[in-house]
Formats: structure tokens, C-alpha cells, sequence
């Protein structure tokens, strides 16, 4: 298998879906001249050309909701959000025009079209530049929510995501791009809504997404020194959540700690835990932890930064107090 | 009417004028013109009036809940603009559209039926009266955003051009609604990317209780198009040959070079802004509502047509009493349709 | 004790607070010569006058950032949503200036400020103006959350929400407007963050807050009959979330049932549900269960609107399922 | 410079004319003006410079991080404009703002110390680059989102007319952000209002890697005002003095008479986007940066004034190792400074 980056990954996710359907497209800002702030894009316009590879003025409602009517219109659009941050100034139109169309036109008009780029913090950009909103997206029915770990399921996710009928959301972890990793040759695809075992276990069930797997598969790591042995879980799509596959984690470890970048009040992680305790209630033999993003809006000083995210040592602090071993 | 492509280009603003120049204006435009159309554009107009007081009276009666915004007063603005349309061409609306899924031609009965919430709608009683769909007719709602439809509309003319599709997009939406940023992001996307979308203005005048002059600090709106450099027009919209003809120019523009185009069409509202909104009282006085309806529209048109010999009294007597006819069935297929059931809440929230 | 509408509540506590103090300016759509869409802001323009009582065009996100570079400014702005279904127009200024100024000036900038309107779904008002975004809201570090339930909490949590020095997301449930109470007379003011116990109870505890108080209390009514005694908690500010009082009513009732209007996944209620299972989890007889709007966009007919809101009937099935009573 | 306050009033665009038309005008606008502040433009201009290159060396050695603007060709634009101020005045800027922030005459150690996130930084070290604050001297950030200051600019001056306080708001942004609906929302707020604030484009010629003339329909960005009808102006971006007669031109209208002016600054980046963007490479050529490089607005006006006696080259020397010793105790300063705690990390999310 073909050994290549996060970013080279989605960039041939989008590459093959453009060769294979004239009607996708890719639109947003610097995406093509420039081949992408991240350079996610690369070559695309050369490609493609002009006409499937739009550079837009900085109009993320316009041109989101420009996408919108594309797909109303019977095109693909991947709209590119520079970073999910500035994806705020679209959510109108994320929400009240593609999540709602197909139910509020009777089933009539449905909108295809997948929303990407980087979201979650990435080195000491601030406030306003780092901040992992999954949840919020989570949250309205009509969208489904995809956040890749690994440039395998980088690839066959993207490529799920732009065949898809609906409008997805997909976030991939800015510092993630560089990551190198396996990827199948030629074509293939994953299902939206299916969980990944990063690595199976028996002790404990670390909940972890996006670039979080990474943090809980460096835990896990350490924790097999100590003799505890925990499973990762990675659900890839977080909507559809595959909860089949985290209740099946959970009768088997009894125990969970949930892993997320974001805001600790109302984060995906709470979600997560009302569906354990709701559907696993008797198997639990601890109180499920979650290990979060500090609740402050981002600092920028790089000794404050490290403090917000979750590093390996919360999480192996969490798991010693989920397993009593402190 | 006429139109400027250039920033600079002078704006023809339809004469204040009298009421006899008004109506000789429209006589001289309907001289020109096949009577077929002429008499079609009756019949749409007073099929919208009369669907509009029906509904009214079904909402008194309960019949019809949330919000719903009339459109009477208005008739000559959709009518006028959409009967420029060809059978591909696409339409989009703000919320208080079924004036304009009338003109579009959907079936009255679909549309009533919407409005009751039954399954029989267009949008199966999930959109209501502000979300009135029709895919088959390039009728893609119905917007409850102020100025949401704008950017899909841009998206609409940008999937015709890519698609190299003969399609023009009509984007409907109120003066109030020139005030928020999706107007300004997508009319210089449209401009920048050459797109066939054109931007109607209905001016009534208010945004619910609010003057235009209190929310935006231009009077002529139409010259908003000037940071765009995009080619706009003035139309009377209490005027529907003046808004056919304006249009007609416009969807040319669309059409053959694939040009945006900002209409402002100077029109009415006759009722409250929305049923729970009285027709006058805060923000008008009766006199102002009675004097503005003396230019009622229909009235107007339905002179010209008489003093040019297309119609008689009898030829509108029978029209109108056709008209209720269709309106009252559409009441009753309303009436007698099913609601949806449990099972309808959860279907059409994913596509498979 | 006076009994006034839950609007009229409103309207005292912004004008109590206007004749206080000077800096204190409302504006949104409508509010002036209009008296507000829903009539909160009746008289202020008549007693205040056009410099104090602005009506402003549509455009949520620019008044709302004018808003917040007001208090920046010095003055202390009341922004009127017409429907918090709007405000996601404006979410970017609430978020990236509003909720973060004071962090990334580090300290020197404060927006004191308060976003109020109606939430929630009304009366058949269909998908786009219907739905209950407070999970949203929550999310985010520099804001506060409030969300009353009777003509007396609106005044007293209003007060105190204008004089708060940060920004406050004030949500009215727009089919309280009406509801009649008793409301004391004289100025007084309720703190934000403090949990009220609607109604006392040792077998169950029932959270809710906005117009789901009022649901839970009925269930509670009939509850009674079959001699189950339910605690109504509601917590009237969400954010910061008075969790103590919370964990106090499990400890005594060991079961609870957490009842919000908005969609299911990432609401409100699944944060309440981690908070207890953490900080309680030893108390549970039960899982906790909670009952939620429909997952899906709201729909205009009304017996399909009926289905999606939380009722009487289902809160009841959900206290018989924790108590095993069924 | 000259300003129009009619929608349709002309526009004088800044000659494109040779280098000797353009030294030529410098002169004679220094002739009109105070030997004192026509130094203390240049010593300003060549702090910004100096500074700005130290970041770009910090940088590069990792001492700042995150994303990092440089101001480097654009000095005259912020130094002309906020000169033209007075201290109760306010100002917001966009995240290319360091230059801004000196201008104001804020201390540039702690300036410095905040791009190291020192907690001695201005902003405590948690708002870097981007987000530059000092309360005491009005300015007021330092603003990641595009367009997101423009609205907070008007409630500045919003909050300054309804407080009876004689201050202007200044509101920089970029070329790229004239396309974004925040813009257009809050100049039309401004306008309506009244309201005594200045909107600065920065037009640079790029947003990131894009031409404004992919981006915008229109060219002379300063007509979008018609739109409102509000008073605009042009300005020459690399003419220190061109920039302050045109701000001192406006400051007196937002002071006197509550009113806003639009004015467009043409000036032009001679360092990359931010310090992860090459100068030139993509969207420009060597050859195309180094012309412009002769248009150094810095180089001119040093001419300028040696050329009317006002300096000579010791002057300059003198100056030039001053300013390096201050950058350089700035440098000092911030990296002596000991980091945030750990207990810093919590505070500043809430006011009691
Ligand atoms: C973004 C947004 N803000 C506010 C509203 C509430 N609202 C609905 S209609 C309306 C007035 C719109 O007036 P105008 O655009 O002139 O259209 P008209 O109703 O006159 O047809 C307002 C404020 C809304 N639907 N959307
Ligand atoms: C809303 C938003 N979209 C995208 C970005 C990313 N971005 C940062 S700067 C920039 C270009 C802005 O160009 P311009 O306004 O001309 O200012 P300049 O950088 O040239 O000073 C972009 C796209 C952002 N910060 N905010
Ligand atoms: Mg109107
Ligand atoms: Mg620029």
C-alpha cells in the first residue's frame, strides 16, 4: 500500500469523485490559483480547470449558500470553508437551507453537497482561530457530521461524503494534514456511520475522534506498560453516531473515558455518554470520564495552549479513576 | 423601463404621474402586445387575488396556522415577471409566495392543501405556507430567511450555466431584504461569475411596521446595483405589462449572455403584513391604505383591457366566477384531504 | 402581588433598568414605533425615545456586532432577536467577538451585553422558524445562558442579566409570552446561576427549563395520582449550570428525567446527563432518561407538530420507565 | 484627495503618474504642514518598518508563532491615518495590525512581548498577533474574522455619539473584505445612523493569494459607498501625506457633523499574507514585487524631506539607530518577560 499524506489523501479523494462525476465541484477560498490555504486542492485547478475549481471572495454565507442552490440545481459542490472557524458566518445556511430543504419541500429537493476543511486548534493561532465545533453540527438533524483520523479513512470517507445524497459536514484536523499513513490503492470507499476499532481492547474503552484517536492511542500505548489493556474507538462519523458498536465496546471493557478537542459544556463527548448510560446502564461499572478541551476560549502563549488539550496524561489520569488504580 | 448596464447608466423611474397617465402608459404597452397573453395575465392575477382573500378567511377559520403573508395588492409583480419565464426557467421566493406558485401555473388545489397542512400539499403539510415547492415546475420555494434565497438562487443560475442549461433564475424578495449581507455577497457573485439570475425587488414599501426610508439610506434601490456594475431596471409594479416587458429584457440579458440583473418593482401591500398583522393602524392610516389602493392593480389593467375592446364586463363576470370556482375546489380537495400521519414525521429528513 | 404576562415581566425589567441607568439602549427589528413583533418592548419608545430605542434593518449580524462594539464603547445594549432562529445570522459576532473579547484583551474589554428574543417553536411557524438552539449557546466559554419559565423568574433573571457584565443569551419561549403570574412588586432580582425547585419531591427528579417546566409539572400532577412523587428542577440559567442543586435532587430521588425541547443529539440534556452520572453516579437507581424534541426539522401540520414537542403523556412513560413502573 | 458627498459626486483616483509627479505632490502637501509632524510621520513609519522586520527575524527563530501579518509597504496607510486622530479617539483594525498598534503609540515592548505570548504582552499573552489591545490609548483590537470589526467600529462610534463624547472611530480592513456582508450591513448602519466613524480599505491588491479583481466586480472600491450614500474618498496608500489629509479631511466630518466616509487607501504588501506565505511566487513575480518595491513609501518620503531641507542623512542615521535600539529593548523586554502561569489560563473568561 501506498504510503501518503492526510491532505495528499483527500486530495485524491476529491480528484477521483471529479474524474468519476462531472457534476462535482470544488469552490471556496484560495482553492485553486493558490491550491488551497492547506494545500488540500493541489493541482485540482490545473486539472479541472476554472469551471470546476472556483476561487471565491470571502463570502462564506454567499458562497455557501451559493453551493446550496448548485445542488438544488443538480450539481455536487464541495465548498471548502478555509477553516471551520468562519464556517459561523454560514451556519444560516448550513442549517436553515440544506439540513431543512428535503423535509420542508415534502421530500422534493435534496442537497448533496459536503462542506470541508480544517477545524480544532492548530499551533497558537487564538481565540478566533481555534475552536473544534463538531457538536454544534451534531446537533441539527438533516446534516451528518464526518471526522477523519487517518489518511485511509481520510480518502474513503471523503469520497463517501461527496457520493452522498445529504449535506455532510466534514472536519478534518488541521494538524493532521502532514500525518503519512496507508492508503489502498485505487478506488475505495468507507460507509458513513460505521466505528473503527483503532485498537482493540479489553480493559477500558477510550472514546477518541479525529486527531484525538492519536492522543488515545498514545495512552493506550503507556497504559499496556501498567497492565491495562484499553480499546480505541474511533466512530469516524459522529453523525450518524454508530452507537451499535460503542454499546458492544462497553459490555465488553464496562468502563469508558471520551475524548474530544472541543469545549467540555454540551461537547459531542456528553452525547456520547448519555448514550452509554442510556443503552448500557447495567454494564457500567464506573462513572463514564470525559477528557475535553479547557473551558476558555483559546490562548494563544504556546505554554497556555498546551494546557487546553487533552494530552495523554489526562487521559491516562482518566482511566486510572475510571479503573480505581489511583 | 429601462436599463443601465453601466454604473453610471441613468435609471428610468417610472412617472408618479396620474392615474390617466399610468393607464395610457399601459394602453400604449398593451397595444403591442398578443391579447392571448394580455387576457392570460388577467387570469393569473385574479386567480392570486382570489386565492389570497380565500385564504384569509381559512385563516380566520383556522383552517390555515403559523405564519401567512398575503400577497394582494402585489398580483401584477409575480404575475408579470413570471409569465416572461419559459418552462425551464426556475423561480425563488421569499415567504410570502403563493402569489408566485399561481403564476408559476401549480395547481391551486396542492397549494390550499399546503396551506391546511394535509398530505396532499406540494410540500406534504411539512412546509406550510411559507415553504411552497414545486420541482417539477422549477418552483424552489418558498424562503423564511429574510434574503436566504438569494445565494440559492446565485447557486440555481450557477448549476444552469455549468450545466449549459437554457435556465434563468427569478429571485424574488422584499425592499428590506436589500439591507442584509446575502444580498451584497451574492450580487457580486453573481456579477463576478456572469451568472442568469435576476434580482427582483418588491418594493411595498415595508419590512412588517417598517418604512423602507427608516432601514436603508437610499431611496432608489435599484442603484445598489452600482457597486456591482451590474445592469439593473425600475419597473411599476402595480403595473404587470411594465414588469413584463422589464423583465422580458432582463431574462434576454440572462439568457443570451448570461448577465445578472436587479429589478426593483414598486408595488403595494394591501393587507397587513401577515394575518396577525392589521392592514393599517401602527405604521399606516386607513387614508394612506385607501388612497394606495385606488392604484390597486387589477382594477388598472382590467380597464386598459376594456377600453381597448379585448374584454367586457361580461368576459370579466364569467372569468371571475370561473376563478371562484377553482379557488372553492381547491378549498375542497384541501378539506377533504388526509393529514399526514406519525409515520410522515420522520421520513424526508435524509435522502438514502 | 401584582399578576402580569410573562411579556409585560419582561417589559418592567427593561424599563426598571433603562430608568436606572443611562446606558441601557434596546434595539432589534421592530422594537420601536412597532412596540416589538411580539409587543416585550411596548411603551420603551414612547418613554425613551429614538436615541435609546432603536429599530434597526434586517441584518442580525451587523447590529449584533454593533452591539457588541457599543459595550465595548461603554453602554450595555439589549439586542433584540425577533426569533432567536435569526440570531444564527448573527452567531459570529456572538461568538468570536462577544463571548471572547475579554479573553484575548486579556481582561481589558468586557461586553456587557444581552441577546434576547423568543426561542422555540410557536404555532405551526414550520422548519426554519422553529427550533431551540440554547445547546449552541452553551457550548461556549464568555457566555451566559438564560432561560425562564414564569413572569417572575423573566423579571428577575432580566434585571440581573443587564446588569451582568458579560454577555448574556436571554431566550424567551415565545408561547410563554402570555402566561400570566404573579410577580412581586418593586425591583428585585434573581441571580443568574441559582436553580429553583418548581415543585418538591422525593421519588424522581424532573429537569426542565423554558416552557418544558410547565410540561413536567403537569406530568408531575398526574404522576402524583398514581402516588409518584416528582421534583420539578429547573435550572432557569443553563449556562453556568447550578449543578449542585442537581446533584442535591438526585441524591435524595436517585432517578431523574431530563426533559428539553430541542432536537435529541448534543442538546442540552445530554450535558445534564454527564454532569449527574459523574458527579452522582453511585446515587442512580436508573439510567437517566431524557425526553426531547423530535430528530427532525419541524413540520408545518399541526398534528405532526404536536408529535415532535415533548408532552405530558411521554415524560409520564419515561418516570415509569426510571422507576421501573412499567 | 478629494471626497464626494453625493452618490454620484466625482472621485479624484490618485494619479498613477511617474515617480517625479509623485514626489513633486508629496512636497508640496509637506510644504503646508509643521516641520514637527512631518518628522514624526517618518519616525513612525520607520519604527513599523523596523519592527515588523524584527518580527519576520522572531519568527524565523520561533519566538512568535501562530499566524503572523507583516505590515511592511503598507506604514504609510496606518501612520498617515492615526496621526490624523486625537488621543480620546478609537481604533480597530483587521490581524495585520502590529504597524496599527505602533502608530497609536503603544508601547513596543509590550506589543513585542504579546507576539512572544509573554504575560507582560499587552493582551496578557493570550491574544497574540492577531489580537492587540490597549484599552487606554482606544485601540480597540486586533480581529481575526474578516469584516468582523467593521460592525464593532460602528458601535464604537455609536457608543461615542450617544455618550455626547467628541470621538471618531477608525475601521482598517482589507481590499478582500469589501465583498463580505458585515461590510455592507454596517455601512449602511453608519449612514443611517449617523454615525462618526471612517472605514479604511487597505487595498492592497491581494487577499491572501487572490487579486482583488477576481474577487470584486468593481475596481474602484470606494464606489461601493453610493450604495449608502455615504462620502468617500481615495487616497494614495504609499503618500504618508496623502493619507493623512485625506483622513484629516474625514475626521473633521465624523467630528463636526456625525458622518462617515468610505475611503480607499491604494497601497500594496511587499511581504507575503502572513510569514507561512513566500513574497512572491504564486500570484506575483520577482520582477512584479520589486517594481513596487520602488513605490517604497518610506524611500519617497525621505526624499521628500531631505529634498525641503528637513532632514538630511545624519538625521536619518540617527533616527534609523534610535528606533533599531528601541525594536531591539523591545526585543529584550519580551524575551526577559516570564510566560503566563497556569493560573493565567482560567482568568479573563468571565467579568464578576
Ligand atoms: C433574517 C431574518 N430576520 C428577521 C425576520 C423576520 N421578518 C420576516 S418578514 C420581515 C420583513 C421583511 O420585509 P420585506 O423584505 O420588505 O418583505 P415583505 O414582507 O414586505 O414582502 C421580517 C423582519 C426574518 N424572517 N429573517
Ligand atoms: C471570514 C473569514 N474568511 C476567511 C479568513 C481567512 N483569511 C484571513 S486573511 C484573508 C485575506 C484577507 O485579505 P484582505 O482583506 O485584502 O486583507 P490583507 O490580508 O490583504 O490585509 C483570508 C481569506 C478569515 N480570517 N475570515
Ligand atoms: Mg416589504
Ligand atoms: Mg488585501
Amino acid at each position: 500500500m501506498a504510503v501518503i499524506a492526510f491532505r495528499e489523501a483527500l486530495n485524491q479523494a476529491m480528484r477521483e469523485e471529479m474524474q468519476r462525476d462531472e457534476t462535482v465541484f470544488l469552490m471556496g477560498e484560495e482553492v485553486g490559483a493558490y491550491n488551497g490555504a492547506y494545500k488540500v486542492s493541489k493541482g485540482l485547478l490545473d486539472e479541472f480547470g476554472p469551471k470546476r475549481v472556483l476561487d471565491t471572495p470571502i463570502t462564506e454565507l454567499g458562497f455557501t449558500g451559493l453551493g446550496v442552490g448548485a445542488a438544488m440545481g443538480g450539481l455536487r459542490p464541495i465548498v471548502e470553508m478555509m477553516t471551520f472557524n468562519f464556517s459561523l458566518l454560514a451556519l444560516d445556511q448550513m442549517v436553515n437551507s440544506a439540513a431543512k430543504m428535503l423535509y420542508m419541500s415534502g421530500g422534493q429537493i435534496g442537497v448533496p453537497m459536503v462542506v470541508r476543511g480544517p477545524g480544532g486548534a492548530g499551533h497558537q493561532l487564538g481565540a478566533q482561530h481555534s475552536q473544534a465545533l463538531e457538536a454544534w453540527f451534531c446537533h441539527v438533524p438533516g446534516l451528518k457530521v464526518v471526522t477523519p483520523s487517518t489518511p485511509a479513512d481520510a480518502k474513503g470517507l471523503l469520497k463517501s461524503s461527496i457520493r452522498d445524497n445529504n449535506t455532510v459536514v466534514f472536519i478534518e484536523s488541521e494538524v493532521l494534514y502532514g500525518l503519512k499513513g496507508e492508503v489502498p490503492e485505487g478506488e475505495y470507499t468507507i460507509p458513513l456511520g460505521v466505528a473503527d476499532i483503532k485498537r482493540p481492547g479489553k480493559d477500558v474503552t477510550l472514546i477518541a475522534h479525529a486527531k484525538m484517536v492519536h492522543v488515545a492511542l498514545q495512552a493506550a500505548e503507556e497504559l499496556e506498560k501498567e497492565g491495562i489493556d484499553a480499546e480505541v474507538l474511533d466512530p469516524r462519523t459522529l453523525r450518524p453516531l454508530d452507537t451499535e458498536s460503542i454499546i458492544q465496546s462497553i459490555q465488553k471493557t464496562n468502563r469508558a473515558v471520551v475524548v474530544e478537542e472541543g469545549w467540555p459544556f454540551c461537547g459531542i463527548g456528553a452525547q456520547v455518554v448519555d448514550t452509554i448510560q442510556h443503552q448500557a446502564f447495567d454494564y457500567l461499572d464506573a462513572p463514564i470520564l470525559r477528557v475535553t478541551g479547557v473551558d476558555v476560549p483559546m490562548p494563544y502563549a504556546k505554554p497556555l495552549e498546551r494546557l487546553c488539550a487533552p494530552d495523554k496524561a489526562r487521559v491516562i489520569d482518566a482511566v486510572h479513576r475510571v479503573t480505581y488504580k489511583n | 423601463m429601462k436599463s443601465g448596464n453601466s454604473s453610471r447608466g441613468a435609471v428610468h423611474v417610472p412617472e408618479a404621474g396620474g392615474a390617466e397617465a399610468q393607464l395610457a402608459e399601459q394602453q400604449e404597452r398593451a397595444r403591442q402586445k398578443d391579447p392571448q397573453l394580455l387576457k392570460d395575465l388577467l387570469e393569473k392575477m385574479l386567480l392570486v387575488r382570489r386565492f389570497e382573500e380565500k385564504c384569509a378567511e381559512m385563516y380566520t377559520l383556522g383552517k390555515i396556522g403559523g405564519f401567512c403573508h398575503l400577497y394582494i395588492g402585489q398580483e401584477a409583480v409575480a404575475v408579470g415577471a413570471i409569465t416572461a419565464l419559459e418552462p425551464q426557467d426556475a423561480v425563488l421566493c421569499s415567504y410570502r409566495e403563493h402569489g408566485h406558485a399561481l403564476a408559476r401555473s401549480m395547481d391551486p388545489g396542492p397549494v390550499m392543501a399546503e396551506l391546511f397542512g394535509k398530505s396532499t400539499g406540494c410540500s406534504k403539510g411539512k412546509g406550510g405556507s411559507m415553504h411552497i415547492f414545486d420541482q417539477s415546475l422549477g418552483f424552489l420555494g418558498g424562503h423564511g430567511i429574510v434574503g436566504g434565497q438569494i445565494p440559492l438562487a446565485a447557486g440555481v443560475a450557477f448549476a444552469a450555466k455549468y450545466l449549459n442549461q437554457p435556465r434563468v433564475t427569478l429571485c424574488f424578495f422584499g425592499e428590506a431584504a436589500v439591507n442584509i449581507g446575502s444580498f451584497h455577497e451574492s450580487l457580486n457573485l453573481a456579477q463576478l461569475w456572469k451568472l442568469p439570475v435576476i434580482f427582483i425587488i418588491e418594493n411595498n414599501e415595508f419590512g412588517m411596521g417598517t418604512p423602507i426610508l427608516k432601514t436603508s439610506s437610499i431611496r432608489n434601490l435599484s442603484e445598489k446595483a452600482g457597486s456591482y456594475e451590474m445592469a439593473r431596471a425600475v419597473v411599476d409594479g402595480m403595473d404587470v405589462l411594465s414588469v413584463y416587458d422589464g423583465l422580458s429584457e432582463a431574462v434576454e440579458r440572462a439568457r443570451k449572455e448570461n448577465l445578472p440583473t436587479l429589478i426593483e418593482a414598486r408595488t403595494y401591500r394591501f393587507m397587513g403584513h401577515s394575518m396577525s398583522d392589521p392592514a393599517h393602524g401602527t405604521y399606516r392610516t386607513k387614508e394612506e391604505l385607501a388612497e394606495h389602493r385606488q392604484r390597486d392593480p387589477i382594477k388598472r389593467y382590467t380597464s386598459t383591457l376594456e377600453s381597448l375592446g379585448i374584454i367586457n364586463q361580461e368576459y370579466i363576470d364569467d372569468l371571475d366566477s370561473k376563478i371562484r370556482e377553482v379557488v372553492g375546489q381547491a378549498v375542497t380537495f384541501a378539506d377533504e384531504s388526509p393529514d399526514p400521519t406519525a409515520e410522515d414525521l420522520t421520513t424526508n429528513v435524509y435522502l438514502p
